[in-house]
C-alpha cells in the first residue's frame, strides 16, 4: 500500500503526552534516515483540551504532512470523533480502552483496542507510561527496529534521571510484549537505511534560534508570546554561553527598542514575537528605519486579528510586515518556506540587516515554527559574516561624523559609541549627515532620496523567488504552504509552474517575468483576504489570479490545493 | 580636570530661561569633572523639549522615540557595559508614556543615569497637562483644571526598586552638578528629578514657586529607605540626594557566569556544532 | 492685476505675532465675504525660529495657497531671505527695519520699510504690538475697510482684557497714521460685500472636533501629539459642557484603549492621534475590528517616518491605515479633502462605526487639519444619528445575549452593559456568537466570513469619489491636495477628469469605472513611495498612471501640478 | 441574599489545582453578598490564564488585550460610572505590559477594584519568568536563574496612588472573599494582589510555599500609609487590607461640575451653534 511514507496522530487530553511520544517517534524517523513532517494542533489552555501531534515519516523529501493518516493513536474518546475521517482506508486506529469501549464505526480500517492506561498502571505502577508502551504496539505494528527505538527512548529522556529512562524503557518492552500477538500491518513497509545520516531534526524556531546563534546575534529582547516564545526560551539558553545576552522585556514595545539599543551598540541583534507584539512593535521599527539601524524581527504570524486563536497558523501579518508603520519606510521582509530555510534566512538576515542598515523582518508562521523537519546538517563554512559599511577606525578630521553621508547606494558608513572619531547623533526626527535634527526642506528630499534608494539598491541581493516547473499556469506561493502545493503538483500530471516567493519587500521583479507567459496563477495563502494575491497583482500587474485561501487556522493538505486547481482547470 | 567646552555641540534652541538650560550647563560640569570621554559615552533621550539636550551635549547621542529611551539605554549599555550611558528626557517621556520602562529599568538597577527634567507641563507640544502636574494645575487640555494627583517619579522609582534617587533644581546648578555627577558615579540605577521650569507654558511652577516649594535635605542618611519613602511624600520637594544603596548591577548578574564580549571583536564564537546533539 | 484674491505671507521669528497678525486678517477676510485658505510654517520648537503664515483671501472659493504671494510682511531677516522669491512681481515687501536696515534685492515689486518695532516700543510703550500696527499699513495699502479691521481687532482680543483689545486698537491707528504717505496698491482690488454672510472661518482640527459634537461623541482620549492636539484640546474645553469627558490619557495605547471602553460601555467615543501615536494604536484598533466595536480614530498625518517633521505636512500614513495590523480586518478609512468634510465626515464617522460596527479611521493630513477655510454653517437638520444596531431592549429568553448572532449583513445587534436580557461576552480571541471563546474550525470560518462581508456591505454607504471634468486624461487626489489639483486645471485649458478619492478602505468601485476610458492618469499625492497610486493600481487594474509626488514636509502648489502635467503630455 | 450560583458561566479549563479557582469562587461569594447584578457589572480582563476569569464568571464581560484591561476599564467606567467595574488577571498583564496604565489608573483613583492573579509565572505562555518571580528563579527564559528583582505590585499601585491595597491567598478564600468584597465595596481605586499559585509552571511557589511565606496583618491601621510602605517592604507577604483611604473618585471629579449624562438617554445634546461665535 504505503512505502516508506507514513503518517501517524496521536491524540488525547493534554497531559496523556500525545506530544512527547510524538517527539520519539520523529528523532526514531530521522534515525533511520527518513524525513519529518509534524503539525501540532492544541488549544490555548494548559491542561485538558484535545491535543494531537501529526508526525508524518517518509524517505522522500517532504515539508508537510499528507491529506490523510495511517495510525492514530487514540488515548481519548476526542480522538475518536475528530480525526477517524482521516484515517485511510486500510490503516489502523490504536485505541485506549483503558477509560471506556468505544465502537469504531469504520469497516475499512483495523482496530487494535488496547487498555494501555490500565496496564501501565497495574503493571508498571505509573499510568503516564502507557504513551510509551504505545511505541512497543506501534514498534510491532509497523516492525520497526527496536533497538534503534530503544536508543531513541534512552536519548530522549536523557536529560531526565535514568530512573525515568529505565521505567519508560519498561515501558515499550510491555507494549512489545502486549502486542505479541498482533499481526504486523500488511502493505506498509517502513524501511530507512537504519543508519542516521549527518541530519538534525529541529522546528523552525530552533532553526531561527541557531541561525542567530551561527550569525553571531549576540543579543535577543523579546515578550513570551506563542508561537515565537521558543526562539527566547532557545536563545536564553544558548547565548550565555557564548558571551551574549537574552532578555525578557517588560513588553514588545521595550523588547525592540532594547534591540535597536543593542544594535546601535554594536551587537547583532534581535526581537521576536507573533501578530499582537509585531504591532506594538510598528513605531519601533520606523525608528530603526529612520536611523538607519540594522536590527532583526522575527514575526512568527498565528491566526487573527486581535488575539485570534493563538495557537493556530495563519498568514495574515504579510500587509502589515510590507506596509505597516507610518510615513516611508525602507525595510526588507522575507519569508523562509521550510524549516532549512528557515536557518539560512535568519543567518543572512542579520548581514542584510547590517549591510542595508535597515530593520529585517522575518516571516514564519505557526508552521513552520513548530513543524519539525529533517535537515541536512548545516554548512557553516559558506556563510560569511558580512558587517556592511561598519566603521571602527574612522579617519576623519571633523569633530563629528558623517554618519549619514550620501553614497552612491544611498548606504553611509556607520560607528557604534565607543568609536574614537565616531561620534555622532541619531534621530528619528529628519537630520543632516551628522545626524543633527532639520527641517531644511531640500536636506528633507536628499535624505529620503538616500534612505529609498536603498529599496532599489538592496533588491539584487535579496531571495528571489523558486522557480519550479514550466507552463502557463502557475501556482505561487510563500511561507508553509510551500510543503502541500509540491504535493499538489505531484499528483496533477500537467504542466504547472510553481513561483515560491522568498522576499516581500521590496518586492523583486523576478515575478513578474515568471509570470510573462503564464496566463492563470493560483496563490495560495492562508488567510481571508489575499494578502500575497494583492501584493503579487500590485507588483506584477498580473491580474488573472485564482485565490486559494485557508482562514480557519488550521494548516493545508495537499488535497485542498489539488482539487481546487482541478476544479478551476477542469483537469 | 577636562573643559567644559569640549561638551559643547549645537547652540541650544531652548526658549530664553528654560531650566533645561541649567540641567545641561550641570550635565557639562559633572561630566568635565568626571573626566567623562564623549567616544564613550553615550545621551540617551526620549522626545520632548528636554530631550534634544543630546544636539547640544557632545557625545554619542541617540534621540529616539516618545518614552523609550530607557528600552534603548538598556539595549545599549547591556550590549557594551564600558560606555558610559546617560538618559535623559522630559516628564511626560519619563512618567506619562515612558511608565513602564521606568520601573522595570529601576528593578534591573542597570548602571544608567535617568536626569528628567521635569517642568510639570509638556513643552514641546505647547503646554498640555503633564503626569507631574498638581491637581487642579489649569492647561488647554484640563481647562477645568486637572482631575488627576501627579505621579511621584522618584516615589515611584525607589518603589521600583532603584538604588539611588535624588532631586535636583535647575535653579542651583552648583547642586545640580554634584547630584548628577554622584547619579553618573552611582553604580547602578540613578532617578535624577530635576525642576526645570518652563518659562513659556506653565505660569505657576516657576523658580520662584520651587525656591518656594522646595527645601534642602540635613543630616540626611541616604542610607535609609523608610525616611526616602516618607521624605518623597512631602508636600514640598526634597532637594538632595535622597537614597542610595550599592547593589549588584543588572550587567553584572547577567554577565555573572561568563566573559563580556568586548564590543571590538567582532569575529565572535559562531560555532554551533555542540547543539546539534539536540537535535538527533 | 489681481481682483479679490491676494496671498499675504507674514514671517518672522516665533513671538513677533506672525500668527496671531495671520488670524485677524483672515477673519477680517471672511467678514468681508471673501473664502480664505491659509498655510502655517514653524520649526518644532518652542520660541526663535522662523515661522510664517500664509493667508489668501479670495472671492473665489478656494482651497489652497496659490504659488505666489502678493504680499510679503517681514519681522525678520529671514523672512527676507526665504519668501522673496515667493512673492509676486507687482507685489509688495512690508520690512520692519527696526532691527537692522536690509537691501532688498528685486525691483519688480514694491518696497516698505517701517521700523514697526521701534515706533510701537517708543511711542506705544509696548514692542509686541508692531504686529497689529503692520495691519494698519496693510490696511492702507489695499484699502480696507478700517471699521471691519477695527471690529475684527476687538472681537480677536475679546477673551483677554479691555486693556489689551484698546492697546491693539491704538496699535491700528498707529499703523494707519504711519502710512499716510503710502499710496494704495495699484491694480489690486480686495472688495468683498462687506456683510459677512453665515459662515464660519476655522481649521480642520477645529471642524473635526465640531464634528464629533455634532455626532453626539461623548468621549474622547488623546495623547497630546503635533497636529492633532487641537481637536483634544477643543473637546476638552466643550465636550464638559454637553455632558461628556475628555481624557488626556497616559500614551496613545491608553488613549485608543479607553475609547473603546467608552464605546462598549455605549457612548459614542473617539481617540485622536498622529503618526507615531497611530503606530501605537494598532494593536488596539485590531481588537476593536474583532470584537466588533464602533470606535473613531482620527489620524492627522504629519511628515514621517518616525518623529520626521513634526510640524511639517504628508500624507504618508495611508498604507498603514489600509493595511496596519496583523490578521484580517475590517474598517473604514476616509479622507476629507477640505475643512467642510472634515466636519461632515467626522459626523459621518460616528454613524459608521455604529452601523457596521468598526474602527473608522479619519485620514486627515496637518494642512487640513491646520488650514482655516471659510465654509458655510453647517447644517445640522439634514444630519441624522444613525446608531446602528444598537439594541436596549432585547426580548431574549436566552441567559446570553447572542452578540454575533449571524445575519444576513453580518452585522449582529449589540447591547451595552447596563442592558437587563443583554448580558454577553466580548473578546478578542475567535467567538462564538455569544461571544465566548472557541477554537472550533467552522464557527471560525463562520466569523471570519461574517466580519468581512461587512467590507462587501459597507461600500455602499460610503463617500463615492468626486468626479470633476471629463476626457481620457485624469489627476486622481485626495485629502489636502484637492486645492492645488483644482487651481492647476483651471489652468491647463484641456479636457481633464479630476477623481478625488475619499474613501480608502474598502477601496470603492466607482474608481475603476471613471478610470474607464482614461488613457493616463496622474496621482498626485504627498509621499515618497505613492502609497495613493498603489491602491489605485491595485483596485482598478489600471496601471499608466504618473506620480506627482511631493515628500519635503511643505505643501503643493498648483504650478508643480501644472507644469508636471503639461510636461508629461506635452501641453 | 443572592445565591452564588448566579454568577456561573462555563466550566473554567484552568488546571486541577489552579489557584485562580479559588478567586473565581471568592469574587462569586462576594459578588454573591454585595448582591451585584450581573447586568451591571462588567468584568474587564486582559490575556493569560487568570485573564479567562470573565468567561467563568456570568456578568457583562471584556477579554481585551495584553496588558490593557485597565485602560479598557477606565473608558468604560467614566462612560458609566453606575456600572460596577471591575478588573482582573496576572501578574505579567498587570505588572509587565500593563504596567503603565496600572500606575495611572491608580492616581486617577476611578472606582474600580483590580484583582491581580500573581502566580508568580506566565502560565498561559507556559512558564516563562514574571515581573513578580524572585530573583534567580529558574524558568525556560532564565535557565540561570532571573537577574531582576521582582515588582512589587502593591507598593507600586500605593506609591502610584491608589487609594485601597490588598493582598489575600486562593489558599483561603474566607478571608479573599472578604478582601474581594470590601475592594469592590471601596470607593476608588483597589487593588487586590492575589497569592494564586500555578501549579503547572511553577513549582516553587507552591501553596506551601505561600503558606509559609505570608502572615496575617493583625491590629494593623489600613489608614496608616507609612506603615503601609513599610508592610509592604517585608520579606514576607502580608495578607488582609493593607491600606484604605476614602478620596474623591476620578469620575466624581471629572463630573464635578456637570450632570452625568445617563447612558440611556441616547439622544444628547447635539447643537453646536453657540460655539459658532468662535469662529467669526
Ligand atoms: C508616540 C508619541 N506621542 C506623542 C508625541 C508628541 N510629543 C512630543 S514631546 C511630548 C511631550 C513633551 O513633554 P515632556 O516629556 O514633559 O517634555 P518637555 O517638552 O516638557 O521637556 C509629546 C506628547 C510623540 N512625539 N510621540
Ligand atoms: C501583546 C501580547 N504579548 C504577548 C502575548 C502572549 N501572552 C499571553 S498571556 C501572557 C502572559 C501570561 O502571564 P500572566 O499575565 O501572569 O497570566 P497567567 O497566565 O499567569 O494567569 C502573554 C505573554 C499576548 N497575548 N499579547
Ligand atoms: S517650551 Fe518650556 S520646556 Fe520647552 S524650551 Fe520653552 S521653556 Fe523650555
Ligand atoms: S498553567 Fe498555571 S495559571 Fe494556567 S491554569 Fe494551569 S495552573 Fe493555572
Ligand atoms: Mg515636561
Ligand atoms: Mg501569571
Amino acid at each position: 500500500m504505503k512505502m516508506n511514507d507514513i503518517t501517524v496522530r496521536i491524540g488525547g487530553q493534554a497531559g496523556d503526552g500525545s506530544l512527547a511520544t510524538g517527539e520519539i517517534l520523529s528523532k526514531y524517523f530521522r534515525r533511520i534516515g527518513f524525513y519529518v513532517a509534524t503539525d501540532k494542533d492544541f488549544p490555548s489552555r494548559i491542561r485538558g483540551g484535545h491535543t494531537s501531534y501529526a508526525i508524518r515519516g517518509s524517505k522522500k523529501r517532504i515539508f508537510s504532512l499528507d491529506d490523510r493518516i495511517d495510525v492514530l493513536l487514540a488515548f481519548d474518546e476526542d480522538s475518536i470523533l475528530l480525526h477517524m475521517d482521516e484515517l485511510e482506508s486500510g490503516g489502523v486506529v490504536i485505541f485506549d480502552s483503558s477509560r471506556k469501549d468505544l465502537e469504531i464505526k469504520r469497516e475499512d480500517v483495523r482496530k487494535v483496542k488496547i487498555p494501555l492506561a490500565n496496564i501501565a498502571r497495574k503493571e508498571l505502577g505509573l499510568e503516564i507510561i502507557k504513551n510509551t508502551m504505545a511505541l512497543g504496539v506501534l514498534s510491532k505494528l509497523f516492525s520497526l527496529d527496536s533497538n534503534i527505538m530503544r536508543q531513541t527512548i534512552r536519548d530522549s529522556y536523557k536529560t531526565k534521571s535514568e530512573k525515568i529512562i529505565e521505567e519508560n524503557l519498561l515501558a515499550y518492552e510491555k507494549g512489545l510484549e502486549y502486542s505479541k500477538d498482533i499481526e504486523p500491518m500488511e502493505g506498509y513497509v517502513i524501511e530507512g537505511d537504519k543508519v542516521a545520516p549527518d541530519t538534525l531534526l529541529l522546528m523552525g524556531n530552533e532553526a531561527i534560534g541557531l541561525g542567530a546563534l551561527a550569525a553571531g546575534c549576540r543579543f535577543i529582547a523579546a515578550y513570551p508570546i506563542t508561537p515565537a516564545s521558543d526562539v527566547l526560551e532557545f536563545l536564553s539558553r544558548h547565548l550565555p554561553e557564548k558571551g551574549g545576552v537574552a532578555i525578557q522585556a517588560e513588553s514588545e514595545i521595550a523588547a525592540v527598542n532594547m534591540a535597536i539599543g543593542a544594535g546601535y551598540a554594536g551587537l547583532r541583534s534581535m526581537a521576536v514575537t507573533s501578530g499582537p507584539g509585531f504591532d506594538l512593535k510598528t513605531e519601533g521599527i520606523g525608528l530603526a528605519s529612520m536611523i538607519e539601524q540594522p536590527v532583526v524581527i522575527l514575526d512568527a504570524q498565528r491566526a487573527g486579528p486581535s488575539t485570534g486563536l493563538p495557537t493556530k497558523t495563519e498568514q495574515s501579518d504579510i500587509n502589515h510586515a510590507v506596509y505597516g508603520g507610518h510615513g516611508d519606510k525602507a525595510r526588507i521582509v522575507i519569508a523562509p518556506g521550510n524549516v532549512e530555510e528557515a536557518f539560512y534566512f535568519t543567518f543572512e538576515a542579520f548581514n542584510l540587516a547590517e549591510r542595508f542598515q535597515v530593520p529585517v523582518i522575518i516571516l514564519s508562521d505557526e508552521l513552520i515554527s513548530w513543524n519539525k523537519q529533517v535537515v541536512k546538517r548545516f554548512d557553516l563554512d559558506k556563510l560569511k559574516v558580512d558587517r556592511g559599511k561598519l566603521e571602527l577606525n574612522p579617519v576623519s578630521n571633523e569633530r563629528e561624523f558623517p554618519r549619514y553621508d550620501f553614497q552612491e547606494d544611498g548606504i553611509s558608513f556607520r560607528t557604534i559609541p565607543g568609536v574614537e572619531k565616531g561620534i555622532h547623533l541619531e534621530t528619528g526626527d529628519e537630520h543632516d549627515v551628522y545626524g543633527h535634527i532639520t527641517e531644511n526642506a531640500s536636506n528633507r528630499v536628499k535624505m529620503m532620496d538616500k534612505r529609498m534608494k536603498k529599496i532599489q539598491v538592496m533588491k539584487n541581493e535579496l531571495f528571489p523567488s523558486v522557480v519550479q516547473g514550466e507552463g502557463d499556469v502557475a501556482v505561487i506561493g510563500m511561507g508553509s504552504t510551500m510543503g502541500p502545493i509540491l504535493e499538489a503538483l505531484e499528483r496533477i500530471p500537467r504542466e504547472i509552474k510553481f513561483i515560491r516567493i522568498r522576499t516581500l519587500f521590496p518586492f523583486l521583479d523576478d515575478v513578474a517575468l515568471h509570470l510573462k507567459d503564464v496566463k492563470i496563477a493560483f496563490v495560495v495563502e492562508q488567510n481571508y483576504l489575499g494578502q500575497l494575491e494583492d501584493l503579487v497583482k500590485l507588483n506584477t500587474g498580473f491580474r488573472n489570479t485564482v485565490g486559494i485561501r485557508k482562514y480557519d487556522g488550521r494548516s493545508f493538505r495537499p488535497g485542498i490545493i489539488e482539487r481546487r486547481i482541478r476544479e478551476v482547470m477542469g483537469w | 580636570m577636562v573643559n567644559i567646552s569640549l561638551y559643547d555641540r549645537e547652540t541650544p534652541t531652548w526658549c530664553p530661561g528654560c531650566g533645561d538650560y541649567g540641567v545641561l550647563t550641570a550635565l557639562k560640569r559633572a561630566a568635565a569633572n568626571l573626566g567623562l570621554d564623549p567616544a564613550k559615552t553615550v545621551l540617551v533621550t526620549g522626545i520632548g523639549c528636554s530631550s534634544k539636550i543630546n544636539s547640544y551635549f557632545y557625545s554619542y547621542g541617540i534621540h529616539t522615540i516618545h518614552g523609550r529611551a530607557a528600552a534603548v539605554a538598556t539595549g545599549i549599555k547591556l550590549s557594551n557595559p564600558e560606555l558610559e550611558v546617560i538618559i535623559a528626557g522630559g516628564d511626560g517621556d519619563a512618567y506619562a508614556i515612558g511608565t513602564e520602562h521606568l520601573v522595570h529599568i529601576a528593578r534591573r538597577n542597570l548602571d544608567v543615569a535617568y536626569i528628567v527634567m521635569n517642568n510639570q507641563i509638556y513643552g514641546l507640544t505647547k503646554g498640555q497637562v503633564s503626569p507631574t502636574s498638581e491637581e487642579g494645575f489649569v492647561t488647554i487640555t484640563t481647562p477645568y483644571g486637572s482631575y488627576e494627583k501627579p505621579v511621584n517619579g522618584p516615589l515611584l522609582a525607589l518603589a521600583s526598586g532603584a538604588t539611588f534617587i535624588a532631586r535636583g533644581f535647575s535653579g542651583d546648578i552648583v547642586q545640580l552638578t554634584q547630584i548628577i555627577e554622584e547619579a553618573i558615579r552611582h553604580r547602578g540605577f540613578a532617578l535624577v528629578d530635576v525642576l526645570s521650569p518652563c518659562v513659556t507654558w506653565n505660569k505657576i511652577n516657576t523658580y520662584d514657586w520651587y525656591k518656594a516649594n522646595s527645601y534642602q535635605l540635613k543630616d540626611h542618611d541616604p542610607g535609609d529607605r523608610n525616611r526616602a519613602f516618607q521624605i518623597l511624600q512631602d508636600d514640598k520637594f526634597a532637594l538632595g540626594i535622597i537614597y542610595k544603596k550599592e547593589e549588584k548591577t543588572f550587567e553584572e548578574k547577567v554577565y555573572r557566569k561568563y566573559v563580556h564580549l568586548p564590543l571590538k571583536q567582532l569575529e565572535v564564537d559562531r560555532s554551533i556544532e555542540t547543539i546539534y546533539e539536540e537535535f538527533r
